[in-house]
């Protein structure tokens, strides 16, 4: 019982429309769930939400990096214009602001696009082209038309027959474990 | 996303054709797209617009090797022309980049729903198209193998850039845009590149797509963070792109030459570039559907969406060029005066007729939705467009450098052999990028056609 | 040729380390030893055994080459390609893109590729002195006083040298002829000196010869000769003024009794001589004073561009035209002309009139003047006329005829009796001996020898210097004559049409390279002493002529030195001291001549009854070429690529005709969208049928050109000038024949339909409006001295958003005074020679690619189309404004702008300001964006759009001034000030602990220029002449209100005009 | 569905991500650092010359001045490398049998230069200018070394533009009286600060900007 369920990742119900999966996910919840996940082909709405997903750190993220980008971009042009090396171009004054907004600007852009996506990318812990979820078979159709619902074995309440037991209860089709590759 | 859309069938919605054909599901899309880069066989005319394509590459690099070995003096620049082709195809190319962008950052902000079948492949044009664009800054230089002096790092001769000058403004803007478009495109790509994955037919495909698709699971948690990246990044391609061809349009508006020195060049090369990429979008999208069969989602709606896109920008391009004829004469800057009346008596006017033939006159026809729906004809004035937009860039650049100040200076240009074969070789370049790009990768967002199916179905729903 | 130059260099090698021992043989004048000493040893890298150069430059070295990538490539197809792709400096350049051309690069530029990661340069060596001369130091031009010796003139040099090499010639100042200046000519004389092309040892029927080897057979000949007491000797030279060559030859005669010395100078006028023989019954030099004039008559005389003295004229005359404020006043200047020249077009009143008809007008002063009974004129020459005779009268003693060189003897005797009765003899102008050593008259002399050689009578010909073959009238039909002559030896610099035909040839050293002497236009001569052994197997007409006298081998400066000896005795200066002296300063003390009083034996009644030549007859005139003279330096690159003064054409001689005749003729000009009106002018081609021979031409409408009048300029059209001269423009002397040498009747020119392409380089003539050239009359200065500031105007100082930059130290000026300039172009070959610029050939002139620092811009005041009665810039729209516009030249070098546009947009800060106001071009930062170029309204920058540079040839990396960076392809260049001469100066100074002394920095420009025009300095100090020009009412900048603040401001032309034709 | 990658595969595609950025940044740092080392800037590479002349010996041991070869460089640009016939001054009598100054005896013999190797070598389109340096109180050892001690000469500065650009923004520490210019063992006093200042405005040095201008070192 004790090794097996170190292998166990979760169980997973299947569902074919966002509104099934929606509902099953609420209750899921309500019965007490905290681990839940679901899958799907596109972000269903709520979804998020309904498994108690709410905050996400990726906007602060890319706050901080449009201020970092920002800065550097002024810093670097002031520097390099009225400090390490001041020289007369063409009678214009050696701290020209104006004419150094258009770089300003575009390493704002660059810094906060960047922190973004890496930012996405790290906190969805992606790249991970390993997950136990790819095991189960029928789970290529998350891709495509198909909505699942896994509730993952370090779940307090999670108990295998019990939980898949719950998920059938709420309409799923193939109820299936989740295992690691031993 | 919430979409507000009149449910189908309701009496005015009939009007307008739907953004997606009848009868699709999630399944039916994805197999449709999917299918298109997975199974469906290399067909003869993908493998000769291939080769074709390639070969003219081939000419870019010959050129280009060429113009390395001799100096820029084998193109028709001189004194005072001191730019040419080059800088007019640089100017070209980038504003054809824009429509891209355009399309999937403010149209996604803006919510509408008709962008999502072309974002993709507009966004691959972009790409593409700043590929093209980048390639000239570096070798109209007298000496490129020393171009890395514009970029700003700790020499040992403790020199910097100089960036008061619009040159350096453009090797950032350009080098952001491009840095931008390319994570946009690639985060948009992640769910389908999962899908085609999942997808694979063989071991090849798998491994491809799967490295390429990051492990991406579609878990709630991924498309949560995801979606708000990619708004924000939405919100920041906007801005972006708008500045690209501004600082592009500061090249000439901060220059003291007579038809350069203008305030109206930011807002009217932005309408340009909009106006040059909608065309450009056109001319791929219109072959595309045919050849793929994708009419069921790049339909007559989008067509005609994107005509009137164009003929809104084409105006105000139109008004751009009124606007320069009137302050030069209201400001009575002789200079100004002077260039205004080169251009409509001097020895290049015909180039001028040519430009407002094809970039005023011609997109008037798109008043009439009879001209908007006529797919071939559409394609035959996105064309003259682009041209159009080719000319005003060389009557920009060019025209106005032939007479400035002194007299005594005035000279003529006249492009060599080179000039036409480095302009041939990027558009190669950029169509055996298309070429590659339809076959390795779904030039239609699956992810969000599929939402669509899901909107589509709910309205249907709705109406029982 | 490639092979012939490698052979030639391995000669060089051994002249020049034979130059030591034959230089050692003379203790005395120690600078001349010193000189030659400096031959073979070195400065740094730097050594004059060319080979070594080769082998030195291509090794990544010498302190004047900076490289790009490629050069750096040592495959050897890569270099050897390079050879191929840059034959000669001043190539044409071929854009011509074959195949098998185009595949090679691709394989040599994979070699470079390899390589462009390296940046490690190789070992390079110090090649120091063995025995440093004394007085040398290292880094430290040296100057040398000499003179170039130019038709019945020589003008003394000061020529810099580098460690033994002749880099640039500077005018005299000590000599009468130059004053401290030069022209053109002078300037690009130092590239002849290292023109590859020269030829390089003797030739005995293209057989090579050594020296001795020529001795031997002279000496045969010459013993044959003095058995027959010299019959059938024959000696032709052109015009000689050097007294020791004169001294050689007489000893010659007196050896051989029977022996003759023709002369013959195609380009330099006979009727001087035949006037003053006319007026004055004997041979008799005038020499005039233009700087004591009031009121100036030319009758079709360019004596301020050309001719015996035009510097001292120029300069003379320009200060007659400093303009301090509107109290002062002007000399007058009128001129009667056929064609515009430099002299014309900065006249105060033209008037174009066809040279045949200049006698009758100068009998019809004649008869105002009461000299003859009155002849009538007709039309403008009669208002014109009277205003003149009025004009000159009131300046009695204080006036000035002049009749031009290639004007007829009537003209010229007139000229003097006008002058005689206007009290000018002995105030504006006087009379000396002849200059020349032997006046004869052309073509009489070369006539009597063509008939001698047809008779058969001539057993050996000495052809010292010269080109009969190309350049005698076609009706002696020199070359048939030749033929018969058993014997010819010809000395030349190059291996020409007539060497061809000679069974000797001895090459002919460059005046740099040999000991000679010359006198100039007032009798004044000068030791020429040589900069440089001779760079090939060359020798001096003197080294030619003792071969044949009773002291073979007697060398060139055993010559010179012994006639001077004798001289010295009679100048009463023992030689010893003076010898020292004569060759430091540059002139002969005491050989001026002194004035003679020559009296009139001619009286204007006495001349034969005058026949006009119909006035709807075309008459064709032959002028020399401003640039190439009369052929002579058709191989130089710089002159063929000097724009001429008032066509701006350049690489080209054309058929110069009136716009009205140009209508008639149907001939025109076709701008080509390659070039354009700065660049490629397609003209149209015609046939000329003139005395009995043909030529065809491209013709070339010019504003101003008398109206029934054509020119065919001279000197081009050459077939055998070497690599750059050959086959450019058309050969006038064809046409040319002995009873019509300058003036030619009843020819016929018909178009033949197709078009030739001119490179020209300023097409448009019209200012359209634009504050660029700002002009006026006296009165009107005097009424609004401010007029140069109305309408556009810079915008006051502090109405600028930011603060100005103060420069508290020097700030470098240039002030050009447009009242001075006469657009002679000595400025822009002497920019050329001192900044090491490229030639690019005519290709791309075409393409509007001339690199020239300075350019000279020609503007035609109020010029209409009658089309559009809008201003025109193209003379192929016939309007009536055309046919005698007035002309103005404006110099243009960099503007040196406070606010310079460029430095604004240059990526790399390659073009910054310097403290001290310059504007720093730093090539080795530039990466060629050309924005700078684009961003300059006054279009100064000159980009390196391919490998204009010559990097291989060896001779002319010896020509380089090493203060100056070469600049190789892609990257932009322009004018600095001549930043390195400030430099150099500051150091001086620096070292001093003083402030640089005004003066003390001149610019290449300022110190060519014969008018004293340009003149630079410091502006912040008040008293500087640059600063005192600035303060002037007529200083104004171009386009002021762009508000760029040029360094380089104008000081507004004034012209003199006389009230009575201003009038109607 | 079978998974495609082994478990490592996360492991491995997060290192290899970062290893691509981390890697990026060394390469181009290490380039930065080469392009400031000896093997670009041949700091401190002493060279084979064909005679084995010996700074040390001449000048630290015998004491002979540094003009009285290199003559010219108090009043021209180039400090002038001494003809042969300087070291036949001395070693025609000197050492005048010695094996290994055959070559000098050689050149001056067949009159064919002695060819050295040259050690300082600075980019061809800067023009250096030692008097200056000379007369404006820049000592030979502030950019050669201590010359003194070299038995075989090496270039003991960078000799980069940044190099140069230090000295020509604040020459004072550098400034020595006249009669120290030629002393290669020279120290900055403890009271350099003030000297340097006296000695700035004895030498009317010139202002930072004009001694920055390109123009004063390019042409």
């Amino acid at each position: 019982m004790k090794e097996n369920r170190s292998l166990l990742f979760g169980v997973m119900g299947e569902f074919s429309t966002p509104e099934q999966i929606l509902s099953a996910a609420k209750q899921a919840r309500s019965a007490g769930y905290k681990h839940v996940t679901a899958y799907t082909p596109f972000p269903v709405e709520g979804l998020a939400h309904a498994i108690g997903f709410r905050w996400t750190a990726v906007p602060l993220i890319t706050l901080i990096g449009g201020i970092g980008g920002g800065l550097t971009g002024f810093g670097l042009q002031y520097w390099v214009a009225a400090i390490t090396y001041p020289m007369n171009i063409g009678g214009r004054p050696l701290n020209s602001w104006p004419a150094f907004i258009p770089v300003t600007f575009e390493l704002t852009v660059l810094g906060a696009s960047i922190f973004a996506v890496v930012g996405m990318l790290a906190l969805n812990k992606l790249p991970q082209p390993y997950h136990p979820i790819f095991s189960v078979e029928r789970f290529a159709h998350a891709s495509t038309d198909r909505f699942f619902l896994c509730i993952e074995a370090r779940d307090p309440k999670f108990d295998l027959a019990e939980t898949a037991r719950f998920l059938q209860s709420v309409a799923a089709e193939h109820v299936s474990e989740v295992k690691y590759e031993s | 996303m919430s979409v507000t859309q009149p449910p189908l069938g309701t009496p005015e919605i009939r009007r307008l054709d739907p953004v997606l054909g009848p009868g699709h599901t999630y399944a039916s899309v994805t197999d449709k797209i999917a299918s298109v880069v997975l199974t469906r066989p290399l067909g003869i005319g993908w493998l000769a617009g291939f080769a074709l394509t390639f070969t003219v590459v081939m000419v870019l690099f010959i050129s280009i090797a060429w113009l390395i070995i001799k100096g820029v003096g084998i193109w028709g620049i001189n004194v005072p022309i001191g730019w040419g082709f080059a800088i007019v195809n640089f100017v070209w190319w980038i504003g054809i980049g824009h429509a891209g962008t355009l399309i999937s950052a403010i149209l996604f902000l803006l919510n509408q729903k008709w962008r999502t079948s072309i974002n993709r492949f507009a966004e691959a044009m972009t790409l593409f198209a700043v590929a093209c664009a980048g390639i000239f800054p570096l070798i109209h230089t007298g000496r490129p193998w020393m171009a890395y002096y514009m970029m700003p790092y700790p020499s040992t001769m403790g020199i910097w850039p100089q960036f008061r000058s619009p040159l350096i403004w453009d090797v950032f803007a350009v080098s952001t845009y491009g840095t931008v478009s390319l994570l946009f495109w690639f985060v948009g790509l992640l769910p389908d590149l999962a899908t085609l994955r999942d997808r694979a037919k063989n071991r090849f495909q798998q491994l491809i797509y799967g490295a390429l698709a990051m492990g991406w699971r579609g878990s709630a948690h991924h498309w949560h963070r995801y979606q708000s990246a990619y708004l924000l990044l939405a919100g920041l391609a906007t801005p972006l792109v708008l500045s690209v061809h501004t600082v592009v349009s500061f090249d000439f508006a901060v220059a003291i030459v007579p038809g350069w020195h203008t305030t109206i060049f930011p807002p009217y090369f932005v309408a340009g570039a909009i106006y040059s990429g909608f065309a450009m979008v056109l001319t791929i999208a219109i072959p595309l559907r045919k050849a793929y069969g994708l009419e069921d989602f790049i339909t007559m709606r989008h067509l005609d969406n994107m005509a009137k896109v164009m003929l809104a920008t084409g105006l105000i391009v139109a008004y751009g060029y009124f606007v320069e004829f009137f302050m030069a004469f209201y400001s009575g800057n002789k200079f100004d005066v002077f260039l205004a009346e080169q251009r409509l008596h001097g020895p290049y006017s015909h180039y001028y007729y040519a430009l407002i033939l094809c970039n005023i006159l011609t997109p008037q026809l798109l008043w009439f939705e009879k001209v908007r729906r006529n797919v071939a004809l559409l394609f035959v004035m996105s064309l003259v467009i682009n041209t159009g937009m080719w000319l005003e860039r060389f009557v920009i650049v060019v025209i106005s450098l032939t007479r400035d100040f002194v007299p005594s200076a005035w000279g003529r240009y006249q492009p060599t052999f080179w000039d036409f074969s480095t302009l041939l070789g990027t558009i190669g370049l950029f169509a055996m990028l298309l070429f590659l790009f339809v076959r390795g990768l779904p030039a239609i967002a699956i992810s969000e056609m599929r939402e669509l199916v899901g909107q589509e179905s709910h309205s249907g729903r709705d109406r029982k | 040729m490639d092979a012939m130059s490698e052979h030639a260099n391995d000669k060089e090698l051994r002249v020049l380390q034979g130059a030591l021992p034959n230089a050692a043989a003379h203790d005395d004048g120690h600078d001349h030893e010193h000189k030659v000493h400096a031959e073979d040893n070195t400065l740094r890298e730097f050594t004059l055994n060319l080979a070594a150069v080769r082998a030195k430059l291509k090794g990544k070295s010498g302190k004047q080459y900076w490289r790009t990538l490629e050069e750096l490539a040592d495959d050897p197809h890569f270099q050897d390609l390079l050879h191929r792709e840059f034959p000669r400096h001043a190539s044409e350049w071929d854009d011509a893109v074959d195949r098998r051309n185009f595949l090679k690069l691709m394989g040599a530029s994979l070699a470079f590729a390899g390589l462009a990661g390296c940046g490690r340069p190789d070992e390079s060596h110090i090649v120091p002195y063995v025995k440093q001369p004394d007085g040398m130091v290292l880094g430290k031009p040296n100057f040398y006083a000499t003179a170039m010796p130019f038709g019945a003139d020589a003008v003394g040099v000061l020529v810099e040298s580098h460690e033994g090499r002749p880099t640039k010639i500077e005018g005299n100042p000590d000599h009468p002829s130059s004053l401290g200046s030069t022209d053109a000519l002078v300037q690009a004389s130092i590239l002849n000196l290292y023109d590859p092309d020269r030829a390089q040892t003797v030739l005995e029927n293209g057989e090579i010869r050594s020296w001795s080897a020529f001795l031997d057979a002279a000496q045969g000949l010459a013993t044959a000769m003095k058995a027959q007491n010299g019959a059938g000797f024959r000696i032709l030279t052109g015009t000689v003024t050097s007294p020791t060559l004169a001294w050689q030859l007489r000893k010659l005669l007196a050896l051989y009794p029977l022996a003759k010395w023709h002369q013959w100078e195609p380009a330099s006028g006979g009727g001087a001589r035949e006037g003053a023989k006319l007026a004055f019954g004997r041979n008799v030099n005038t020499v005039y004073v233009p700087g004591k004039a009031n009121v100036i008559l030319s009758l079709d005389s360019d004596f301020l561009a050309s001719g015996p003295g035009h510097i001292a004229h120029a300069k003379q005359y320009a200060r007659r035209r400093k303009l301090d404020g509107p109290n002062d006043t002007l000399n007058r200047l009128y001129v009667v002309e056929p064609t515009p020249t430099v002299t014309g077009s900065s006249a105060d009143h033209r008037l174009p009139l066809r040279a045949g008809d200049i006698e009758l007008f100068a009998r019809a002063l004649a008869g105002k003047l009461g000299l003859s009974s009155p002849v009538p004129l007709s039309g403008e020459a009669a208002k014109w006329l009277d205003a003149v005779a009025t004009d000159l009268q009131k300046e009695h003693g204080a006036s000035l005829v002049v009749a031009g060189e290639y004007q007829a003897a009537a003209v010229h005797a007139l000229a003097h009796a006008i002058n005689a009765s206007l009290g000018n003899v002995g105030k504006t102008l006087y009379y000396t001996d002849p200059v020349e050593a032997e006046p004869t008259g052309d073509p009489e002399s070369l006539r009597e020898l063509c008939a001698d050689m047809d008779a058969g009578k001539v057993d050996l010909l000495l052809i010292l210097g010269g080109n009969p073959l190309y350049d005698a009238p076609h009706d002696f039909d020199f070359t048939s004559k030749l033929k018969r002559v058993p014997t010819a030896i010809h000395l030349s610099p190059y291996y020409d049409e007539t060497s061809v035909y000679c069974h000797w040839h001895v090459s002919e050293s460059h005046y740099l390279e040999t000991w000679s002497d010359a006198r100039a236009y007032d009798g004044t001569a000068t030791i020429i002493q040589p900069l440089i052994a001779p760079l090939y197997y060359s020798r001096s007409a003197h080294d030619v002529v003792a071969a044949f006298s009773d002291k073979p081998g007697l060398p060139a400066y055993d010559a010179v030195r012994a006639y001077w000896t004798e001289e010295s005795a009679r100048l009463g200066a023992p030689i010893d001291v003076a010898w020292r002296k004569w060759l430091n300063d540059g002139i002969v003390h005491g050989t001026k001549f002194t004035p003679i009083a020559a009296e009139l034996k001619f009286s204007a009644t006495s001349l034969p009854v005058f026949k006009p030549t119909p006035a709807d007859q075309i008459e064709f005139i032959f002028r020399p070429d401003p640039n190439v003279h009369d052929g002579r330096f058709a191989n130089n690159g710089w002159l063929q690529e000097l724009p001429k003064p008032v066509t701006k054409l350049t690489w080209d001689n054309a058929l110069l005709v009136s716009p009205k005749l140009a209508q008639k003729l149907e001939v025109a000009h076709k701008i080509a969208s390659r070039g354009g009106e700065h660049g490629q002018v397609r003209s149209t081609v015609v046939d000329i049928a003139l005395n009995g021979s043909k030529v065809t031409a491209a013709a070339w409408t010019l504003p101003g050109q008398a109206e029934n009048s054509v020119v065919l300029s001279l000197g081009y059209g050459r077939t055998l000038a070497g690599f750059t001269g050959s086959n450019k423009g058309f050969n006038a002397y064809v046409v040319r024949t002995s009873n019509a040498l300058w003036v030619a009747g009843d020819g016929k020119i018909t178009p033949t339909g197709d078009d030739y392409p001119l490179a020209c380089t300023q097409y448009h003539f019209n200012m359209e409006g634009r504050q660029i050239l700002s002009t006026a009359t006296l009165a009107e200065y005097q009424k609004n001295p401010a007029f140069a500031h109305e309408g556009a105007e810079a915008p006051a100082k502090d109405n600028s958003l930011y603060k100005e930059f103060e420069y508290k130290g020097y700030a470098w000026g240039m002030a050009i005074d447009l009242n001075k300039c006469n657009g002679c172009n000595a400025c822009v070959v002497a920019c050329q020679a001192e900044n090491n610029i490229p030639v690019v050939g005519k290709d791309q002139v075409m393409r509007g690619r001339e690199m020239h620092w300075i350019r000279i811009d020609r503007y035609y005041a109020n010029s209409e189309s009658a089309a559009s009665g809008k201003a025109t810039g193209d003379p192929s729209e016939y309007n009536p404004t055309l046919d005698n516009p007035q002309t103005f030249f404006q110099p243009v070098p960099c503007q040196q702008c406070e606010n310079a546009p460029c430095e604004q947009v240059c990526p790399v800060g390659a073009t910054v300001h310097s403290a001290e106001g310059l504007n720093d071009m730093v090539y080795n930062r530039c990466i060629g964006t050309r924005y700078c170029s684009n961003n300059c309204p006054y279009k100064v920058r000159r980009f390196n759009f391919l490998r204009f540079q010559d990097w291989d040839t060896p001779q002319l990396k010896l020509l380089r001034n090493p203060e100056v960076s070469v600049r190789s392809r892609g990257v932009m260049e322009k004018c600095t000030y001549c930043v390195q001469r400030i430099n150099n100066g500051r150091i001086e100074a620096e070292k001093q602990n003083r402030p640089i002394r005004d003066g003390e920095i001149v610019t290449a420009c300022e110190s060519a220029c014969p008018s004293e025009a340009i003149v630079f300095g410091n502006a912040n100090d008040p008293n500087s002449r640059v600063a005192k020009l600035k303060a002037q009412q007529r200083n104004y900048s171009i386009l002021g209100e762009l508000n760029s603040r040029p360094r380089t401001t104008y000081l507004a032309a004034v012209r003199n005009p006389n009230a009575e034709l201003e009038k109607a | 569905m079978a998974q495609i990658f082994h478990r490592s595969a996360n492991f491995l595609a997060r290192f290899s991500l970062l290893g691509a950025v981390v890697l990026g940044g060394v390469a181009l740092t290490g380039v930065l650092v080469v392009a400031r080392s000896p093997y670009i800037t041949n700091e401190r590479v002493s060279r084979e010359q064909p005679v084995q002349f010996s700074h040390k010996h001449h000048v630290g041991d015998e004491g002979i001045d540094c003009r009285y070869c290199h003559t010219s460089v108090e009043s021209s640009a180039y400090a002038g490398i001494p003809p042969t016939k300087t070291c036949m001054n001395c070693h025609s009598v000197l050492f005048n049998n010695i094996g290994y100054l055959e070559p000098v005896r050689e050149s001056y013999r067949t009159d064919q230069s002695i060819q050295w190797v040259k050690v300082h070598r600075l980019a061809d389109y800067v023009y250096f200018n030692h008097s200056i340096h000379i007369n404006k109180g820049i000592g030979c050892s502030s950019c050669h070394g201590s010359i003194n001690q070299m038995p075989l000469v090496f270039q003991a500065s960078p000799l980069t533009m940044s190099w140069c650009l230090d000295c020509h923004r604040d020459p004072q520490p550098n400034l020595r009286p006249r009669d120290q210019i030629f002393n290669m063992d020279w120290k900055a006093p403890a009271d350099q600060e003030e000297a340097g200042k006296k000695l700035a405005a004895d030498y009317k040095l010139r202002t930072t900007a004009e001694l920055t201008s390109c123009s004063t070192c390019h042409r």
